[in-house]
C-alpha cells in the first residue's frame, strides 16, 4: 500500500477521535469522511446527524452534500431542518460537533466567513451554515482543517463559532450549553486547549512532522506541550478501509 | 386552493420585480426549473431568500435578479466558491449584492415564526460571534422566567415561497418524502407559493412525509426534473457532475453568461439543463 | 440506548414519588398500561402532566398518585366530566390536587420549548383572559423587532416522559403513525422516558409518520393493547364504550375505588382492562 | 320525519353558517356535527381541522372525541399538536373557529373553566383546551350553546376564551389577529354582534320560540335586533342528513 498522505493521516487521526455510540453532528468534507471512517473501524454504532436533518445516516461512501439522497435512505429518522437544530443540536442531544474551517486561533474559534473586511472581502466564503450553534451546544467541538499560517491566526477576520472565547471561563459566561472545541486535528498535529487558559497547545505531532514545522505553520506563537506525543501512523486496516471508502466500496 | 397552471403562467402570475421570494430545497428538491423562469421572465431588484443559496442563487446572481441575499451558507456543497455569488459581493457584477447574513439555526428559526404568524423567533445562537456587528436582525431577548439571555431573530415573510416536490393529487394537495429542508416553513411563512411536481398523482404515494393541503398553494406547475441538477427522492439522483462543472462554468463572467444564454434563456421550457 | 424491560421493571426503575411525568398521547396512543402499574406501585406526590388529562389522569389522582396537576383539558372526551379529577379540585380527596393551568396551545409552546432546550417558549395566547389570576406560568414579553405584546410560557422538563407506539424495531427505534399528539415532544422534553409498543418487529412499518432514535429512549416495554380503552392506529379500534362507562364507574368514590382494585391493583400484568 | 327537536334546530342554524370552502377549526360535540352536517349539504368543500392535527378530515359519522381514527385516516394531513396550533392556527389559517361554551356574557367571551370561585369552584369544568387561541386567531368565530340563563351570563366566573372582550375596540386594543365571535346559535334563536358596542343583541327567532323565552333565558338585560328575523324551519334534507349523519350513515 503506497505511503498516507497529509490528508489521509489528519483524516485517520481525527477518526480515532470519536468514540463508539457517540452523537456526532457532522460537517461536510473531511469531517464527513473522518466520522464515517471511524464508523467502519472501532465506532460502528456512532450516530451521525447532518444539517439536513438525517439522523443516524450510515452512507456506503463519502456524500458530496449533506442532502445526498443516501444519506436519507440510510437514516434512522429524517426530521426537517428547523427541528434538527432545535429538538436536537440545541436540546443538547449532540455528543461531538464536528467541524471544519478556514481560520481558527488560538482559542479554538472559527471564521468561515470572509477573509478581510466584512463589508469589501478580499475572499467572501460561504458562511456559517450550522457550524455557529454546533459550536455553541454540541458537549464538545472538534475542529478539522489544514494547518497554516493563513488558517492559524492571531486574530479571526470574522468570528463565525465561538470556540473558547477569549480563553479561560470567558466561554462559559456566554451562557453556551455546549462545552466548546476539545481539539484541533491538522495535517502536521494535533492541539489540545490547556487547562487553564484554554488556548490550543500542540499535543502530538504526525509522523515525519516536526515542532518547527508546526510552528512556522501557527499564526500565533504556538506553544508546544510538555507532553507532546508521537502520533501511531495509520495502520494498514485504516488506510485501506479510507481508501475503500472514498473509492465507495467500504 | 392551488390553481394547476404552466411554469411559465406560474411565475409570470405570481413573482414581481422587487419582491421577496423564498426558493427552497436542502440540497435535495431545489427548484431549479423556477429560477431559471424568473431569470427568463428577466425579474429584478429581488430579494432571495435561502438557506443555501447554492448554484441556483449563483445563476439567479449572476443573472441579475437579485439586489439583496438573505441566507445562512453560499457555497457550492463539497465543490467549493460560489463565484456569482463571490463576484457580487466581492465586485459588484452585474451589480451590487446586499447582504443580510445569518446562520441556519437562526434562518430556521426565522422561517418557523413565520410559518407560525409570530414576529420573532428564539433561538440559543449568535452569543460571542461577528453576526451581530453587521446584520441588524439579531436581537437580545430575556428569558421572563430564568433571566437566562437568549438570541430573538425577526420572523421571515416572503412574498412568495417556491418549492419543487415529488407529487401534487387531483385536488392539488402536495406531497414530498426524503430529505425534508424547510419546504414546508418555505410555504407557510410566504404570503403567495409555486409548487413544481414531478407529477400529478391520483392518490399520494405512501412514502410521503410532508402533506400540504391544496389551499395552502397559489400555484402548482408540473415539470418533471424541475430539480435538475438537484433530485426529487425516488424520481432522481442527484447530478453531482454537474455541481463540480458549475466550478468551471461560473469562474468566469463570458463563460457563465454564455452558458445562462444557452442554457437558461434560449431554453423555451425549463426543467432540462 | 433504549433498554427492552419489563413494564414492572420499566416503571421500577424509572419512576420515582415525588417525580414530574408526562404520560402523553393526544386520544390516541394514551399509555394506559404505564398509569396503571404506576399505580400499582404505589408511586405518590407525582406531578402530572398532561395536555388531556381524560380517563387515565382521572384513575390516577382518584388512586391517590397526584400532587399536582399541569394541564390545558380535563375531560371525558365526548362524553363529560372527569368525576375523580373534579373530586379532588371540588373536595379534596382523596387529596388536594394543586393544578397548573393552560390552554392547548399553550401547553404545546411548553412541550416545544422543553424538547428544543430552550427555556420559554411564545405564543399569541391568553391575553384578556383570566388565565394569569391564577397561573404564574404566564408572562408578558416584547418582541425586540416590532413591540408587539406577546406571551411567553416555561419549559416544561419532566423527570420521565411516557408514551405508547405501535412498534419499535430491534435496534430500539420507535415508530408511530396515524394522530401524533405530542408524543415526540413528551420524550424529548422529558430527562428519562418509558415507550410501550404494541410489537417489536424487524424494521419499521413504512407508514411511521414520527420516528425516535433508540438512543433517546430510557426504556421500552412490549404491551400489546397497553393503550387500551385508547388505541393504536391499525392495530386497534377505540374502546368508545368503555369512555361511556366511565362516567359511571368514577361518579362515585366506592364504585371506583372497587373498580380500581379489581382492574388495576389486582391485575398482575397490565395492558387489558 | 319527526318534528325537529331543539338540539336539531340548533344544529341545523349552525351548518348554515358555514359556506363552502371555508377551513373551520372545529370544537367535539354540537359545532363538529354542525359543521359534518354542512359539508355533506351545501359545503362539501369545507375543510374541517381539529384540534388532534387532523387537518381537512371527511368523518363518515360524528366523532366521539377529536382524535378518533377516522378523523386521521380521512384527512388531507396529519400533524403534531403543537403545529396545528402553530402552523396553522396562530399563523390564521382558520377561515372559522367553531366553539361550544358554558358561560357566554353579552360578548361573546367564553367560560368553560370553572363554575364559582376558581380556587373552591362549586363545578370543575373541562378548562380551556383549543379554546382560547381559537377565539384569538380565527378570523371569526362562530359559538353555539343551548340558552339559559345560567349559560348565558352578566358576568363570567372566569374568561377561558376572548370573545369581544369589553366590547367596543377593546378586543382589537388586545392585540389579537383573529376577528372574535360573530355569531351565537342557541336553541331559541341567533344572536349577532351590533356594530359599534359589540353587544350580542338577538337576530333571529327559531320556529315557535318567542322573544319573551330568549329573555328569559338570558342573564342579562337581552336586546332585540330592529331587523329580527324568523329562522326557516330545517328542510326535510336537512334534517334526515343529520339524522343519518348521527346514525352514522350519511
Amino acid at each position: 500500500m503506497s505511503e498516507a498522505s497529509a490528508d489521509e493521516i489528519m483524516t485517520v487521526v481525527a477518526a480515532r477521535e470519536l468514540k463508539d455510540r457517540v452523537v456526532c453532528f457532522v460537517g461536510i468534507g473531511l469531517p464527513s469522511t473522518a466520522a464515517n471512517l471511524a464508523r467502519r473501524m472501532h465506532a460502528p454504532n456512532a450516530v451521525l446527524v447532518y444539517e439536513s436533518g438525517t439522523i443516524g445516516a450510515k452512507p456506503t461512501r463519502p456524500p458530496l452534500s449533506i442532502g445526498d439522497g443516501e444519506l436519507a435512505d440510510t437514516a434512522d429518522a429524517v426530521v426537517s431542518v428547523p427541528e434538527i437544530f432545535s429538538y436536537w443540536l440545541q436540546a443538547g442531544r449532540v455528543d461531538v460537533g464536528f467541524l471544519g474551517a478556514a481560520q481558527v486561533d488560538r482559542f479554538g474559534n472559527i471564521n468561515t466567513t470572509v477573509v478581510g473586511d466584512y463589508r469589501m472581502p478580499k475572499v467572501r466564503l460561504p458562511g456559517a451554515g450550522g457550524a455557529p450553534e454546533i459550536a455553541a451546544s454540541a458537549k464538545e467541538t472538534f475542529i478539522m482543517l489544514r494547518q497554516s499560517s493563513r488558517a492559524f491566526v492571531c486574530e479571526l477576520d470574522f468570528c463565525t463559532s465561538v470556540g473558547n472565547h477569549e480563553g479561560g471561563d470567558s466561554r462559559d459566561a456566554l451562557g453556551m450549553t455546549g462545552g466548546g472545541p476539545s481539539v484541533i486535528i491538522t495535517d502536521i498535529g494535533v492541539l489540545r486547549p490547556e487547562a487553564v487558559t484554554r488556548e490550543f497547545v500542540l499535543t502530538a505531532l504526525h509522523p515525519g512532522r516536526t515542532e518547527a514545522e508546526a510552528i512556522a505553520a501557527t499564526g500565533w506563537p504556538l506553544r508546544i506541550s510538555e507532553q507532546l506525543t508521537a502520533t501511531d501512523p495509520p495502520t494498514e486496516a485504516e488506510l485501506s478501509t479510507l481508501r475503500a471508502l472514498k473509492a465507495g466500496v467500504a | 386552493m392551488a390553481e394547476v397552471m404552466s411554469l411559465t403562467e406560474a411565475v409570470s402570475t405570481f413573482v414581481s420585480d422587487g419582491d421577496i421570494i423564498a426558493l427552497e430545497g436542502f440540497t435535495h428538491l431545489i427548484p431549479f426549473a423556477v429560477g431559471h423562469e424568473i431569470i427568463r421572465q428577466g425579474r429584478r431588484d429581488l430579494t432571495l431568500v435561502r438557506m443555501t443559496p447554492d448554484v441556483l442563487y449563483d445563476q439567479m446572481i449572476g443573472a441579475g435578479c437579485a439586489r439583496k441575499l438573505i441566507f445562512s451558507w453560499g457555497g457550492n456543497p463539497g465543490v467549493g466558491s460560489l463565484h456569482r455569488f463571490r463576484d457580487a459581493v466581492e465586485h459588484g457584477w452585474p451589480r451590487p449584492l446586499e447582504i443580510e447574513e445569518h446562520s441556519h439555526a437562526g434562518m430556521a428559526a426565522r422561517y418557523v415564526a413565520g410559518a407560525s404568524g409570530l414576529p420573532f423567533g428564539v433561538l440559543r445562537g449568535y452569543s460571542g460571534t461577528s453576526f451581530a456587528d453587521y446584520t441588524d436582525t439579531i436581537a437580545e431577548i430575556i428569558c421572563p422566567f430564568t433571566g437566562e439571555r437568549l438570541t430573538a431573530v425577526p420572523a421571515l415573510r416572503p412574498d412568495v415561497g417556491v418549492i419543487h416536490a415529488q407529487q401534487a393529487d387531483r385536488h392539488g394537495n402536495i406531497g414530498l418524502w426524503g430529505i425534508q429542508g424547510v419546504q414546508k416553513e418555505a410555504v407557510l411563512s410566504a404570503a403567495r407559493s409555486i409548487v413544481t411536481v414531478e407529477e400529478i398523482v391520483d392518490v399520494l404515494d405512501s412514502r410521503v412525509t410532508v402533506t400540504l393541503p391544496s389551499w395552502v398553494v397559489s400555484a402548482i406547475a408540473v415539470v418533471p426534473g424541475g430539480a435538475h441538477p438537484s433530485y426529487a427522492h425516488d424520481y432522481s439522483e442527484r447530478d453531482n457532475g454537474f455541481y463540480v462543472a458549475w466550478e468551471e462554468i461560473a469562474r468566469d463572467r463570458e463563460t457563465f453568461t454564455s452558458w445562462a444564454d444557452e442554457f437558461i434563456v434560449r431554453r423555451q421550457s425549463a426543467g432540462v439543463l
